[in-house]
């Protein structure tokens, strides 16, 4: 299967995924955000990071690069595309992801492993996953805290386009298991085809067990099926 | 205009020091001159109260490649990879502007690692607060947190390890060191001296603004009450641009394009281009009508005396200029050839095609003065602590006392704060005796921990020295890796009072036979004199980064009891020292005494039987003792897990306390699986070495065989509150 | 021509740094407090000397990028 | 009683915030756009009817808080 890597000036996570992809046997390529056209892939990845320093809001900018048109382009055709973090960010500053990420409840950046339910396992992203099952991932960002208005949030539930939720290690979600705030516990969301995810946590950080764990391989593994 | 007496001392340059520039000019200097001689006498720039001194510490060894001299020492880690690490300190501009002061520490700090061709893997930090009740000292901490925090995160390294203390002796006057560590591949080290007449030099990065003028001079004075007007020079850091530098460097370092870089950090423009050319033995003459300013109006003074930050000077090899531009302006950065390497000897600044100063280097450089300033040894105490009047008080109560004082207290609050994970090469975090980081793609790692005990320090300046590297040995030893170089970082008071000259001169004799019998050279570090305000002088605090190498990622180790019913060992002989104790400091407030002697002998032999025992798998988990002694190392092991211990009391304890919370040296906790003592206590009789078996790992609880049983639970408790209360 | 750009979070939308701002102040005694909200501040120069058209620029900055529209409002004024 | 609250930094300090996004604007194709600096904004509505007094407290909750008077400058205005 054959991936790409959007790097964006201030991406700092784009050789960790680049990485996790080639281990889980992608070909990858990495594209600079300056590049007007994608090469023909079957997955578009938008790492995390700090694009353009987060400066204005966070993934505003690269949500105006010229790469996004594209981008956009082919989610529309179908394309596979996961946004991480910074990327999540981005996907919603384009419009490819309704809602937006706050600033962190407690107004730190928060950077731990925390854990996550699969609530969607009937995807082309997690299908390799079982249903509520429990991941431990990493997650490391300012502005995690999921908000969407009520139409939306009501779409997401009935169109079951959750994907992850904060969760404690026994799998309860409630504020206690919620580290930034985010509306509904919501760590990650598709939008309504389903081609596109967007999360907070870190998979690429969970798939090398002298690192952390091996949470996150079954992401990737799910999508080369 | 006229140099008047006021203006000389506005520069930080006493009556004698103006004689020898006119000397060494020949003639009066005008005020840009007076501003670089400044910039570059001050002692942040010219070491002049501490490189005497300095020249005494071992810097040699098989695993050097570059010792202190450049912007970063350099050390062999096999293959073809070498490691370059330095600390820096940013104390007074963090006192000022915490979050700014501490950012642009940590990007600068970086810089002086990428500049050598490295790229950074890791972050560390030593920072010191004053007391916890001192009005200022929370929007200090939290300051300074985020402000680490949003530099290293934004740029996307992972900030891995530090210390945090809190004392009064830091109420007015902070320390925030930061270290920085990379990788590079051993034949492409890039270093600071020019070579050849008439190359470009080139200007890269951010523009010049006036932000940070005289911060050098700053960093090389006392705070008094009209600190607060020195406020204008505040830099603000700019993580997003550093990146970008970052990336375009090392992307510029993969062919061979340079011929010397150098990044412009204290002193800016006039330290890096005096540095380039005097270490070639060049001159340089710059164009400052090219300099990239960001603000209107900008006078050659300004430009050369801005500390702006982002910026770096390369000079090139004839030709590369066009291909060295294409890069930078693919990340968005300035790049302007502003001179050229000559071989005059000499500084030579144009402005409107007008030279408006001259100055040979050697003035500023070699020729820069350096002070044998008088320093008087310490005076010891010889007698005693009497602590048998004390007030009885029940181990478990004293246990937890420490556990939940702010300077014992779990830390996570801060580095939660911090990307640790990023680059996806922690096998470590932070919380433990030493971070280890993989080297990208193999299988081997380094190990880091930075070091520092004002305290032992104070009352005993060699001893304390000594103690400080020890201490980071030992945490290095504790996860398996083999220790081979520090930096240092050497935040003393004024160094033109005698006393504090005196705690400097042997606080570096102690850090000096430390590393020399260790064989543990020193490659790098930084002074920062004058931190006090009035008068009033800080605690010495050397502060000591150490790096060690893991051949074998699978043998690496953390401190936690890894299951129960195994065999708990502690290494090296208990004396039972309690002066200059937490215990006694946390329990009775008394910061007394002297600290515990350290026995190099010993340290050397213990440390490397531990890490021969690792090596063989023989381990299960390991941790040092430091601070707080035994039962507080061996909390350390126990919390977060559901497993405790069970201490068989034994006969010989003379005095609970002085067993469970003295300080002495040398020691080590072990966790060994039972049916590996055997061969392990063979080892260990086979290196003479002094152990004594203590107890059993347990489910549940933490146990002293008639004397106190807790579950484990209140132990976390008891050290996860302080951080989030307060 | 100068304007000034102030950018707010919707009435319906969730502020967690307004928020921390005003239980902070709270904390610090201030009890008269009744709600902070917090937002962004830009100060925008451009080079056209006709007021409207000048506006309608700095308008299609905000749309364009400073602006989220979804979660945001704003308004412009002339310096 | 109703203000706003400006922060903007001060004049030399460097705003990298305001500089990506003048970069961003101009190459979006905003040529006449000559500068951009980037601040807070805060809504702060306090108990006081008093509009003196009112001033004073929102004047000391900037000083306290809202304002880093080392870096930054601020400006009330009533709303
Ligand atoms: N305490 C020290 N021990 C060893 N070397 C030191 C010490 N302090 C400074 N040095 C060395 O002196 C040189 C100049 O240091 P410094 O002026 O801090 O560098 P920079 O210009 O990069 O800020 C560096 O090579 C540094 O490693
Ligand atoms: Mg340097």
């Amino acid at each position: 299967m054959k991936s790409s890597v959007i790097v964006f000036p201030g991406s700092n996570c784009d050789r960790d995924i680049a990485k996790a992809l080639e281990k889980m046997q992608f070909k990858n390529q990495m594209v600079w955000h300056k590049e007007t056209d994608l090469p023909k892939s079957d997955l578009i990845v938008i790492p995390g990071g700090f694009s353009y320093g987060d400066y204005l809001r966070s993934g505003a900018i690269a949500g105006k690069s010229l790469i996004i048109e594209e981008v956009i382009k082919a989610a529309n055709s179908g394309c596979l595309v996961l946004g991480i973090c910074n990327g999540f960010q981005i996907l919603t500053e384009t419009g490819l992801l309704k809602g937006t990420l706050l600033r962190n409840k407690n107004l730190k950046f928060i950077n731990k492993d925390i854990n996550i339910k699969v609530i969607n396992n009937q995807t082309r992203f997690t299908s390799k996953y079982k249903l509520n099952q429990i991941l431990k991932i990493n997650i490391a960002h300012n502005e995690g805290n999921y908000f969407t208005n009520s139409t939306h949030l009501n779409e997401l539930k009935n169109e079951n386009l959750i994907a992850f939720k904060y969760c404690d290690e026994k799998g309860n979600i409630n504020n206690q298991s919620n580290p930034n705030g985010a509306m509904d516990n919501i760590a990650g969301i598709f939008n309504s085809k389903k081609n596109i995810l967007g999360m907070m946590p870190h998979p690429e950080r969970m798939v090398d067990k002298f690192i952390s764990n091996t949470d996150g391989v079954n992401l990737f593994s799910s999508i080369l099926h | 205009m006229e140099i008047t007496n006021t203006i000389i001392e506005k520069h930080g340059l006493k009556k004698e020091e103006y004689e020898s520039i006119k000397k060494l000019l020949k003639r009066n200097p005008n005020l840009l001159e007076l501003g670089i001689f400044s910039a570059m006498w001050n002692e942040h720039c010219s070491y002049k109260s501490s490189r005497l001194h300095l020249k005494k510490l071992p810097t040699k060894g098989k695993q050097v490649i570059q010792g202190p001299g450049e912007n970063a020492g350099v050390i062999d880690i096999g293959d073809d990879d070498a490691i370059v690490f330095k600390i820096e300190s940013h104390n007074h501009p963090s006192y000022i502007e915490p979050y700014q002061g501490a950012a642009t520490g940590v990007g600068g700090i970086l810089r002086d690692v990428f500049t050598m061709g490295a790229r950074p893997i890791a972050l560390l930090n030593s920072i010191h607060f004053g007391s916890p009740n001192h009005p200022k000292t929370k929007s200090l901490l939290n300051g300074v947190v985020s402000g680490i925090g949003g530099y290293g995160n934004c740029i996307g390294i992972p900030t891995v390890a530090g210390e945090t203390k809190f004392n009064e002796t830091y109420n007015e006057n902070i320390l925030v060191n930061a270290m920085a560590v990379g990788h590079a591949k051993k034949n492409k080290i890039f270093y600071s001296k020019a070579k050849g007449v008439n190359k470009s030099v080139v200007y890269v990065g951010s523009k010049t603004g006036r932000d940070g003028i005289h911060g050098a001079s700053m960093a090389s004075a006392e705070f008094d009450e009209n600190s607060e007007d020195k406020k204008p020079t505040v830099q603000v850091g700019d993580p997003f641009t550093e990146k970008l530098l970052l990336e375009a460097c090392l992307e510029l370092m993969k062919d061979d394009s340079i011929i010397a870089i150098q990044d412009m950090g204290a002193a800016g423009l006039t330290s890096s281009s005096v540095e380039m050319a005097s270490k070639g033995s060049l001159g340089i003459e710059l164009e400052l009508d090219k300099v990239p300013c960001r603000e209107e109006n900008m006078t050659p003074y300004e430009m050369m005396l801005s500390e702006s930050q982002e910026r770096m000077l390369i000079i090139l090899e004839d030709g590369k200029e066009d291909y060295a531009r294409q890069i930078f302006a693919k990340w968005d950065l300035d790049f302007v050839i502003i001179g050229r390497t000559t071989n005059t000897n000499k500084l030579t600044l144009k402005f409107k095609n007008k030279i408006e100063g001259e100055i040979p280097l050697e003035a500023l450089a070699s020729k820069a003065p350096i002070y044998n300033r008088k320093w008087s040894k310490k005076k010891i105490s010889r007698k005693k602590l009497d602590l048998k009047k004390l007030k009885k008080i029940k181990i478990e109560d004293a246990l937890i006392k420490i556990l939940s004082s702010p300077n014992h207290s779990n830390k996570s609050w801060i580095t939660n704060q911090y990307d640790q994970m990023v680059m996806c090469d922690t096998a470590q975090k932070s919380g433990s005796d030493a971070a280890i980081i993989r080297i990208h793609d193999k299988n081997k790692a380094i190990a880091l921990s930075v070091d520092s005990s004002a305290n032992y320090c104070k009352s005993h300046p060699i001893t304390g020295g000594k103690q400080i590297v020890c201490e980071n040995w030992r945490n290095l030893i504790s996860v398996g890796s083999k220790p081979l170089a520090i930096t240092n970082c050497l935040n003393f008071g004024n160094p033109e009072n005698e006393e504090i000259m005196g705690e400097f001169a042997e606080c570096l004799e102690g850090i000096k036979e430390a590393c020399e019998f260790l064989k543990f050279p020193v490659v790098s570090g930084n002074v920062s004199f004058y931190n006090g305000t009035n008068k009033k002088n800080i605690y010495p605090t050397p502060v000591i980064g150490g790096v060690g190498l893991i051949q074998n990622l699978n043998k690496t180790l953390s401190h936690k009891f890894k299951k129960e019913k195994s065999i708990i060992v502690l290494i090296g002989k208990t004396f039972g020292h309690l002066e200059q104790s937490c215990f006694l400091k946390e329990n009775y407030s008394i910061i007394d005494g002297n600290p515990p002697e350290i026995n190099l002998i010993n340290e050397k032999n213990n440390g490397e039987m531990v890490l021969k025992l690792i090596e063989r798998k023989l381990v299960l988990s390991a941790h040092d003792i430091s601070n707080g002694g035994l039962l507080i190392a061996l909390s350390e092991m126990s919390m977060g897990s559901n497993l405790g211990i069970k201490i068989e009391k034994s006969k010989k304890l003379r005095d609970l306390k002085e067993y469970f919370f003295g300080e002495d040296q040398g020691r080590y906790v072990l966790e060994i699986d039972e049916k590996n003592l055997t061969s392990v206590e063979k080892f260990l009789k086979s290196g003479s070495i002094y152990y004594e078996i203590i107890g059993k790992t347990q489910e549940n609880f933490f146990e002293i065989e008639n004397e106190m049983k807790i579950d484990t639970n209140v132990l976390y408790k008891a050290n996860n509150q302080w951080y989030n209360n307060y | 021509m100068k304007f000034s750009v102030t950018v707010v979070l919707k009435k319906d939308v969730l502020d967690p740094q307004g928020k921390v701002v005003q239980n902070t102040l709270n904390n610090l005694g201030m009890s008269d407090l009744k709600s902070v909200r917090q937002g962004k501040f830009f100060e925008i120069e451009i080079d056209e000397q006709d007021q409207k058209k000048a506006e309608i620029k700095v308008d299609g900055m905000c749309k364009k990028l400073l602006v989220n529209l979804i979660i945001e409002d704003y308004k412009i004024n002339k310096l």
